[in-house]
């Protein structure tokens, strides 16, 4: 920056301002002492007319301005105002309380002395210069709200970089079959956008990548991204599945969250974004003992498959990051009583999500997981349908144990999946065990009420205990309303595990100097009034990164953490007022 | 002078599976017959004058120069007499509704010759006819072979068997859109491309009908033009009632409608409709007033016969001219 | 039509095609048909070279219509018409045969598919014969935007929108800014007093330049589409004109007046409350029954008015955390108080809804449950021996005990429900409402603050009853989406829209109603109907809905279709 | 019938020893995961819910918590960490207190001065009675050899002087029988308060007279065995329990009937069967107290993370009592009476005011409720049976 | 030869289309016998379309749209429907069996849906038998 920051001193007449008082020595210390050129001591007349006050600023070209006197908070606002209809940011108002009035003056001149120079001193201090605001913006997550966020801004016609650490974008929301309350499934409205998504120009997806680190400021931040080594090319894979299709390793799919297997060279989903393969190099053979490589032989493109691919660190500087990693699920076999991991049909509800998923290992049947030749339990077409499903409510949630938050969403998935099961298989009797039913958003109120006269057993009582009995499922519970113990056999039980804290949120906020709250999720910079915006500007949360929520919600916050970055980009002064908390803190910087 | 000097038209009337009524619509010109005497010369037109059919054979290609043809082509007379008439006429007009679309003789097509024949012959009440007589094509007498012509299974309008010049439409063509028409290629003004309907609007009857229309044409039940008490003003549409007036080209002067009855649809469809029973259909289709399944069909049953009230004038023209189990019977 | 060159594609996709459909044949098969001047097979047309392949053929054999048949259009449509326009062809001048989604994926037969592959490329081909140019469109937008709510949401929004230096017109019907939350001071879970960021945002709203505030203003009529708006607001006795691209509708609800309900005696009984009465109490900072006195047992009961199959179905979301709350407020200002809870589910979702439950249950809160189905609670006045004014009779769920609950004070927490004025303001800016009065999003799940008239977006609790952060969030995603749309200057239109043949149009006006946008009125100068075609998504109803055959819609025509249809009908040669 | 919620309860249960039972938001994982919960004593749950309502007279009736035997494992995995069985624990005193008539029991519990109290004038009662009445006799200490017998054991009861020292042991046992009775008298009238206070004040049930006989084998089995205990699921808790349970009652009936069999001069062989249960009961009771005390110490187990005061005063009482008996046995055994006679008088001055004060009054009487508690369960049990027979037969 | 019918499928955008999508990305099988033609909305397709297939030689008819409720603009299947119970009564009395036009709903994601209809439609086709419409058309005499 060239040209020389102007500091200005308003001393702010005391409320009613009847009486003058002597600010001389206040005065010349400021201007002898530090050096302040511009020191301003009657206010009142200033401060009557807004435009006098911007005409003011512009006069003695002020860059920052010094609120002192008692109680100038009462101009923050217009000053505020009047600064950034000036051109700067509103954040250059800084206040220099007097405290308990002008009788400091007399008593404790020095300490006034101290208090004003240490609040110059600062704003001297802070080198920040944001003029040269990156427009770009990172988004961290391709979930729905990385997904949202990204078209949001892209749509405003500016640059971003989608930063996905799996093979493709989607998150959870693509592994879910329907939608509470309305039903609409889940593929069908999220495909479009992710399409969207991958064919915007604005956006520049990077699927296979972590976040390294963070260097800079806010407004010109560097973040280094780790590329994985897909060892497919992105340009010439056509997408054809021939690879897949002969690769002999078999792993586990994360897609399918284990309930199938994938091959090492691999498409998360048939609608992945970018609908492109890609290589597990953990599990591929041609990598571990370099034996192999049939892929490259069968793959009818040349130079598509390259094993000497390495990952790759590549640097993107941006002025704004959103952060949107999402959630993990609870992981079921801590709560040890609930036989998760040991009796084969006490499933999660992310994995019974893939089983009545059209898409999933059986088609969309729901069946009883199987032994297969192997001895691998599995889950096949054709198996027996269960008839009795029981559901868990409140898995690894509001449970001192494990998590005390409640996670907001497993009670109406848990309906949800009551209702497909109904749907799927109408005489299947389905047992729901729940503390305390929260419908709480538009419809779902009704929704609770529509399953409820589905015919679904909905039992308040939370489920003790599952154990095995005779090749059946025995769940041991309490029906509250009903005074009684329920002892209830059935062929499958549903988990609905919580949401957690994903497992990088700690070396996130590190990387980022964010704050997590008490339960992991990164926190927000005023619960009510700031719900997106974090302590750091510049970096701004979305979805359930920063708690569970539901779809609607994580969407709407999506969108409106894309709204404070269009919105510092179009204004072009970087960090205005709203990114940060509107509480007052004497002798600091208060925007 | 020059008008004096120059040949004068020569000018045919023929009527093909019709009523008359076209033919009697061109002596409806009354004393304008003999601005049109005086313009042309009458060289065909069976119901006035004695002009055999080998008279007009014996002329040479092109001779005449206008042919109205009315009625559409129900038997084997009728299609040879097109052909010909197409062959020794410069411009032929397929006149009136029947040729045009097939009119009401193209509401054959929901029967077979055969049930026809039955019907004729044998069904009806007043028929006495024990040893099952039906005409035939060929009989033997003893003054040698006497012929009738081939009744068709099937009526087509005129275009479907020649090729036609222009279309005037109407059951009966308005007799001042005739004359109009006349007028027009006796002065040798400009004549519009080939294939054209002429002598009616190009827009539809609602154009100018004076009954006050709204978009509030919802429909929750269908009633007859006798079920409702018609305040004169409103369109019939959004009275219930089933009007054609949209799909149908306006130039007859609103007959029906001014007589305070809907339009059947004789003037035939504009331009970019060629199949008025189905768009009719369609926006009748969308007026219905309801999203339960089993209210529609309520209300479509009161439709009594949507074939016959869509299609009244135009079945051979329309994308399925005919019904389908009739052919199997033959 | 004698010029029309078209060039057939018929892409192998690897295997997938190829294995199930005999491509060679398929391309042959078509190369007679008319006005086909190549008609090739290529095993990835996706790729670059496969579209290079298009763009060469277009230049060097002088194209004007291209078919590929490939995969589903919905996967790449774009990308040939991209190729088109690389090419310097309309985009639209192109048609795509799906031969693997809807053959090779789906058949078994070989001789059958490739013999519907034939089919479904003729019908292409006899399609975009009659394709037209069609050039893209956008409306500019007016960078102003008009907001109807001064509460929480519509300020946020209208400071969201302001610092981004872009002109607010704020509508409020009261007096003063802040909505509901002018009753409100304290926010859950954090006890955060609401004052410490309502005053400084009214500040900043009264204050931003770029913001005009209208109190005691309705919105009257409303004219125009996305990007141009013309709105007439009522102030007084004025009438105001204001010209606006975008609106935010952030009208907020109402509280149920539980009155009708007998069982509670609200205004009969004294000492009973509802929840904003109590707030009022403590904003004042005195809790007292209507004696003056100091209540020593409050009881605050839950669900009034929601969840009930009498009054309002839904939920109101925040009554059960804003109880947790009153219930510490209470106990703050009376300590040796007891409290009561009478609820129905704990709905403590949100961050640190749960934990602000564990511990306000550790405190002097005895929880009761009740069952809306199983008879609410009743209130009766105490005896004069009693301890107490109120006596609350109901049936305890969790014990299974008919119990009776002493109370000196007993608040309602009523429900929430919608304006009486939103479906007025919903009929006046074009948004519907759903069963339960609230204004009705685009979708509920991905596009929750936009509605079904573009340009126009709902916030905060006319939606549905929301907390604070959630009102908020909604207003700054409403932001986003105009935000974006200004910044670029322009919105991006339906291409393949209706329009009206005004030389045919006979208005019978048919299509008016027909239309789910609004976007067909009668122009009743001009005696024709006429397609707004901002509005007009290209849904194609209306065009079926003609009498006439009017009405059309660009690249879904009556001669494309049925073409189309003819084409695919075709019957093969057999060999 | 309406009953009226009394949060005063909760102060009340207070001074029991209660803690954050009011975290319990009842999800029911308790009530569901206890092995002995039924569908007719749905418990810890349902106790919980009637505390928290402070519905005091249907905590009255219900004997639920004696049904309890406290093994944790609902407290461990309760989700809010609302220590259900704490409160088991805790109703039990508090029902203990309320099933004494006299008001004691509930003075002891609430405040210490008054247990410690009555402990030490019992206990200085004994001593005063020894210094006065029965003192050493003369040369005891000087001549020891005077006192023992030919296996050369301390002749028991020859070392005292005193008013008619040679009845030393009529005395004692007379001691012995009057203890007995004044805990007889209060245990047997609290016993039948608690019947009132179960089964009279319970309008819901009327028991049919011939359940009184048929259901009476569960008191005297359930008081033998502890049963009940075993189903918990870790079962050495019952292992220890029981071996206490037994060793307690067969050295207070040794003592209470048959103390001149054992109080004798002359050292019986070991095989005697006096002296191996009285092996065996001593060994009973220290495995038994160790293992509390350690465990309570370390707070190891869910069940002893809260140790409330009366816990420990009986653990205390307990465990000198034992080791007190048992120097006196060795000292006996080793010929040293002077030492016998010191500890013999503070083994009685231990174990008196224990046993009137512990087994009335405090911790010690859920030996007698918990067996009585059953049976008065099955007994109403059996009178819900009838009413439904009877119902039944009727429609 | 065994009849092959000749079916022709209208399919909206939105759901019934990206439905025969998935079924085709799910590799479900049916008949071949299927020709799909893409409509923006079922709201689109009135007599005109079906009447046309029926006149080339379509065996059968198919319309699909969205669930009632769901469709991308609103209510463009309701008006379908109406449209589809009014041709229903047109088509019998032109003499084709009302079985042979179909109006059903398919959502986005019921792709087996779509290939068990397929495969029903077919089969009913199948026995049906021709649709001699065409043929019977072009006899004059």
């Amino acid at each position: 920056m060239t040209e020389k920051e102007r500091i200005g001193i308003i001393f702010c007449d005391p409320p009613g301002g009847h009486e003058r008082v002597d600010l001389t020595e206040l005065i010349y210390f400021a201007r002898d002492k530090l050096k302040i050129p511009v020191i301003i001591e009657q206010s009142r007349y200033l401060f009557s007319d807004y435009r006098v006050l911007v005409e003011t600023i512009v006069h003695h070209k002020l860059s920052k301005v010094v609120l002192s006197g008692v109680n100038p908070d009462r101009f923050l606002n217009i000053t505020r105002t009047a600064m950034l209809e000036s051109g700067y940011a509103a954040r250059s108002v800084v206040i220099a309380d007097f405290g308990d009035g002008y009788e400091a003056l007399k008593s404790d001149l020095g300490g006034l002395k101290n208090s004003v120079e240490q609040v110059i001193a600062n704003l001297r201090a802070e080198k920040k210069t944001f003029q040269t605001l990156n427009p770009d913006t990172i988004v961290i997550g391709g979930g729905i709200a990385g997904i949202q966020a990204s078209l949001e801004i892209a749509k405003a016609g500016l640059k971003v970089h989608l930063v996905e650490k799996s093979g493709t974008i989607g998150g959870h929301m693509a592994m879910f079959d329907k939608t509470f309350p309305t039903l609409d499934c889940a593929a069908c409205i999220l495909t479009p956008k992710m399409v969207e998504v991958g064919q915007n120009p604005n956006i520049d997806l990077l699927t296979y990548a972590e976040i390294v680190s963070v260097s800079g400021d806010p407004g010109n931040y560097i973040v280094t991204v780790n590329k994985k080594a897909r060892m497919v090319d992105l340009d010439t894979c056509i997408g054809c599945g021939t690879c897949s299709e002969k690769c002999p390793a078999k792993v586990t799919s994360e897609f399918d969250t284990g309930t199938t297997l994938r091959k090492a060279i691999y498409m998360p989903f048939p609608q992945a974004v970018p609908n492109k393969y890609l290589i597990d190099a953990e599990n591929c053979r041609f990598v571990q003992e370099e034996k192999c490589g049939v892929c490259v032989k069968v793959c009818p493109v040349e130079n598509c498959i390259n094993f000497d691919e390495k990952d790759e660190l590549i640097e993107i500087p941006v002025g704004h990051i959103i952060l949107a990693t999402g959630f993990k699920v609870f992981d079921a076999t801590k709560a040890a009583q609930y036989g998760y991991g040991e009796i084969p049909n006490v499933l999660t509800s992310l994995e019974f999500e893939r089983l009545i998923n059209a898409g999933g290992p059986t088609g969309g049947f729901i069946v009883s997981r199987t032994q297969d030749k192997k001895g691998n339990w599995i889950f096949k077409e054709g198996s027996p349908e269960p008839k009795k499903i029981g559901i868990i409510h409140c898995v690894g949630s509001r449970d001192e144990n494990f998590n005390t938050h409640c996670s907001k969403v497993c009670c109406m998935y848990s309906l949800k999946l009551a209702h497909l099961v109904k749907e799927k298989l109408p005489d299947a009797e389905v047992y729901e065990y729940y503390i305390d039913m929260r419908a709480f958003g538009k419809g779902y109120e009704e929704f609770y009420n529509r399953i409820k006269e589905e015919g679904i057993n909905i039992i308040r009582g939370r489920t003790a205990q599952v154990t095995q009995s005779n090749g059946e499922i025995l769940m041991r519970s309490e029906n509250i309303i009903e005074a009684c113990i329920e002892e209830q056999l059935v062929d499958m039980v549903v988990l609905s595990v919580g949401l957690e804290p994903g497992n990088e949120n700690k070396q996130m906020a590190e990387m980022l100097g964010i704050e997590l709250d008490q339960n992991g999720w990164f926190k927000e910079s005023h619960s009510a009034y700031l719900p997106v915006d974090t302590q750091s500007p510049g970096i701004r949360i979305a979805g359930v990164c920063q708690g569970p929520k539901d779809i609607p919600d994580t969407v709407a916050q999506a969108s409106a953490a894309a709204a404070g970055v269009i919105q510092n980009i179009l204004s072009g002064r970087v960090f205005s007022s709203s990114t940060q908390s509107p509480h007052k803190t004497k002798l600091e910087t208060v925007s | 002078m020059s008008e004096q000097n120059k040949p004068k038209l020569k000018l045919a009337v023929y009527w093909g599976a019709a009523c008359g009524g076209c033919c009697v619509s061109v002596l409806d010109v009354h004393e304008k017959l003999f601005d049109v005497v005086a313009a042309a010369d009458l060289v065909f037109w069976p119901i006035a004058l004695d002009i055999k059919y080998k008279d007009v054979e014996a002329m040479p290609d092109g001779h005449i120069d206008v042919t109205l043809f009315n009625g559409s082509v129900r038997n084997s007379e009728n299609h040879h007499m097109a052909k010909l008439l197409r062959d020794k006429t410069k411009i032929l007009v397929a006149y009136g509704s029947c040729s045009h679309m097939g009119g009401i003789p193209g509401l054959g097509n929901f029967s077979s010759r055969k049930e026809i024949f039955n019907r004729v012959y044998h069904d009806t009440e007043t028929t006495v006819n024990p040893e099952r007589i039906e005409p035939k094509e060929k009989y033997s007498v003893a003054e040698g072979e006497l012929s009738l012509p081939e009744f068709y299974n099937d009526v087509r309008t005129l275009d479907q068997v020649v090729d036609v010049d222009y279309y005037l439409p109407g059951c009966p063509p308005q007799t001042e859109r005739l004359v109009e028409v006349f007028m027009a290629i006796v002065t040798g003004a400009e004549l519009p491309p080939t294939g054209s309907v002429i002598g009616a609007l190009e827009k539809s009857q609602c154009d100018e009908c004076e009954r006050k229309k709204t978009d509030n044409k919802l429909i929750k039940e269908f009633k007859r033009p006798w079920e409702i008490i018609d305040d004169g003003e409103t369109c019939f549409l959004e009275q219930g009632v089933i009007c054609m007036g949209p799909a149908t080209r306006g130039g007859c002067g609103y007959r029906c409608i001014n007589g305070n009855a809907p339009c059947k649809g004789c003037y035939g469809p504009p331009a970019d409709a060629p199949d008025p029973g189905a768009k009719m259909m369609s926006a009748i289709g969308t007026m219905i007033d309801s999203n339960d399944e089993a209210e529609i069909e309520k209300i479509v049953d009161g439709i009594v016969d949507p074939a016959g009230t869509f299609y009244r004038y135009s079945l051979p023209k329309a994308i399925i001219r005919r019904k389908l189990t009739t052919i199997k019977e033959n | 039509m004698s010029n029309i060159r078209i060039g057939v594609y018929v892409c192998w996709c690897g295997t997938n095609i190829a294995k199930m459909v005999d491509v060679k044949q398929v391309a042959e098969a078509v190369g007679n048909m008319d006005d086909v001047v190549i008609s090739k097979d290529y095993k990835y047309m996706c790729s670059d070279p496969g579209q290079e392949l298009i763009i060469k053929d277009i230049k060097e054999h002088k194209l004007n219509r291209v078919v590929v048949s490939a995969c589903s259009p919905r996967i790449h449509e774009l990308t040939f018409r991209k190729a088109l326009e690389n090419a310097g062809l309309n985009a639209y001048l192109f048609q795509m045969a799906n031969i693997r989604e809807q053959v090779s994926w789906v058949h078994v037969n070989r001789k059958e598919a490739t013999k519907k592959a034939i089919a479904l490329v003729r019908g292409a081909i006899n399609r975009v014969r009659w394709h037209e140019p069609l050039e893209k469109r956008r409306v500019d937008v007016n960078p102003a935007t008009l907001i109807i709510g001064g509460g929480i949401a519509g300020m946020s929004a209208a400071l969201e929108i302001a610092r981004a230096d872009k002109q607010v017109i704020l509508l409020e019907k009261e007096k003063e800014l802040g909505g509901q939350l002018r009753f409100v001071n304290r926010t859950f879970p954090d006890f955060i007093p609401t004052s410490d960021f309502i005053e400084p945002m009214k500040d900043d709203v009264l204050h931003h330049p770029r913001i005009s505030v209208l109190t005691e203003a309705n919105l009257n009529e409303l004219h125009g589409y996305i990007g141009n708006f013309i709105g007439h607001i009522q102030t007084g006795a004025k009438e105001l004109k204001v010209e606006f691209g975008n609106i935010i509708v952030a009208s907020g609800l109402k509280p149920f007046n539980p009155a009708p309900m007998e069982n509670y005696g609200y205004g009969k009984l004294p000492n009973v409350i509802t929840s904003l009465e109590l707030e009022k109490m403590l904003q004042t900072g005195e809790i007292r029954q209507t004696n003056r006195k100091l209540p020593e047992k409050v009881a605050i009961i839950h669900c009034v008015g929601s969840r009930s199959s009498q009054y309002h179905e839904f939920c109101s979301s925040t009554c059960c955390m804003t109880a947790l709350k009153y219930s510490n407020q209470v106990l703050d200002m009376l300590p040796n108080s007891q409290v009561y809870q009478l609820y129905a589910d704990m709905r403590a979702m949100g961050k640190g809804c749960e934990e602000l439950y564990t511990a306000t249950s550790r405190k002097n809160v005895m929880f009761l449950m009740y069952d809306q189905e199983d008879g609410l609670p009743y209130i009766r006045k105490a005896g004069p021996k009693e301890d107490c004014n109120l006596l609350i009779e109901v049936n305890e769920k969790l014990s299974g005990e008919r119990i009776e609950v002493p109370a000196d004070l007993v608040v309602l927490m009523v429900g929430m429900e919608a304006h009486e004025q939103a479906k007025k303001l919903g009929q006046t800016v074009g948004i519907s409402l759903c069963g339960n009065e609230f204004y009705i999003e685009k979708h509920p799940k991905l596009d929750p603050v936009a509605t079904t008239t573009d340009g126009v977006y709902v916030s905060g609790s006319c939606q549905s009853p929301k907390n604070i952060s959630d009102s908020i969030t909604q207003a700054k995603a409403a932001a986003a989406r105009i935000l974006a749309t200004i910044n670029y200057g322009s919105v991006e239109v339906e291409v393949t829209t209706a329009h009206v043949n005004e030389d045919i149009c006979c208005g019978c006006q048919t299509c008016v109603r027909v239309c789910p946008y609004g976007a067909i009125s009668y122009i009743a100068d001009d005696r024709v109907s006429r397609v707004n075609e901002v509005l007009c998504k290209g849904c194609g109803t209306c065009t079926t809905s003609c009498p006439t055959g009017a009405i059309s819609s660009r690249h879904f025509t009556e001669k494309q279709i049925l073409s189309q249809i003819e084409g695919v009908m075709l019957e093969l040669m057999e060999n | 019938m309406i009953t009226r919620v009394n949060p005063g309860l909760k102060k009340d249960l207070v001074e029991f020893g209660l803690q954050d039972w009011n975290d319990c938001f009842h999800c029911g994982n308790c009530t569901a995961l206890c092995p002995l919960t039924r569908n007719d004593n749905l418990f810890p749950r349902k106790g919980i819910r009637l505390a928290q309502m402070g519905l005091s007279e249907k905590l009255a009736t219900n004997v639920d918590p004696w049904l309890c035997y406290y093994c944790g494992e609902c407290s461990d995995s309760c989700p809010r960490g609302a220590q259900p069985g704490e409160l088991m624990m805790v109703l039990r005193r508090w029902l203990t207190a309320t099933y004494d008539w006299t008001g004691l029991s509930r003075k002891f519990y609430t405040r210490k001065s008054w247990e410690f109290s009555a402990i030490g004038i019992i206990a200085a009662v004994i001593i005063a009675i020894f210094v006065f009445l029965l003192p050493p006799a003369n040369d005891l200490a000087s001549n020891p050899e005077a006192y023992l017998n030919d296996q050369g054991g301390v002749m028991i009861n020859s070392m005292v002087t005193g008013i008619d020292s040679e009845h030393f042991m009529d005395y004692i046992h007379t001691g012995d029988l009057i203890m007995a009775l004044i805990i007889a008298g209060f245990l047997i009238s609290n016993i039948l308060n608690m019947f009132l206070k179960v089964i009279i004040n319970d309008k819901t049930v009327r028991i049919p007279f011939r359940s009184y006989f048929t259901e009476f084998w569960r008191l005297i089995f359930n008081f033998g065995t502890q049963a009940r205990f075993s189903k918990c699921d870790n079962k050495s808790y019952w292992v220890g329990h029981l071996l206490l349970m037994t060793g307690y009652t067969i050295l207070f009936t040794m003592i209470v009937a048959f103390l001149p069999k054992f109080q004798i001069e002359e050292i019986t062989p070991w095989y005697n069967w006096q002296r191996i249960l009285g092996y065996y009961a001593t060994f009973g009771l220290m495995y038994f107290l160790i293992y509390t005390t350690i465990g309570r110490i370390r707070k190891s187990d869910q069940k002893m993370r809260f140790s409330h005061p009366s816990d420990w005063i009986f653990i205390v009482l307990l465990g000198l009592t034992t080791i007190s008996g048992i120097l006196v046995h060795i000292f006996r055994l080793t010929g040293l009476p002077a030492m016998t006679y010191y500890t013999y008088v503070i083994h009685l001055a231990i174990l008196v005011p224990m046993i009137l004060i512990e087994v009335p009054f405090s911790k010690w009487s859920h030996l007698a409720y918990r067996p009585f508690a059953i049976y008065f369960d099955h007994l109403k049990k059996a009178a819900r049976k009838k009413a439904a027979k009877v119902q039944f037969a009727a429609a | 030869m065994e009849f092959e019918p000749k079916i022709v499928a209208f399919l909206c955008n939105w759901c019934s289309y990206t439905g025969a999508d998935l079924a085709g990305t799910s590799r479900m099988k049916y008949p071949a016998n299927i020709k799909i033609i893409r409509i923006m909305c079922s709201g689109r397709i009135g007599p005109t379309f079906v009447l046309k297939a029926f006149r080339e030689g379509a065996d059968g008819v198919m319309i699909c749209g969205c669930h009632p409720g769901d469709c991308h603009y609103h209510e463009g299947n309701y008006k379908c429907l109406r449209r589809y119970k009014l041709i229903q009564k047109y088509i019998q009395q032109m003499g084709i069996e009302q079985d042979r036009l179909r109006l059903s709903w398919i959502s986005a994601s019921e792709g087996k849906q779509f290939a068990e209809l397929a495969q029903s439609m077919t089969e009913v086709i199948r026995e049906l038998g021709p649709c001699d419409i065409k043929s019977v058309m072009e006899t004059f005499a």
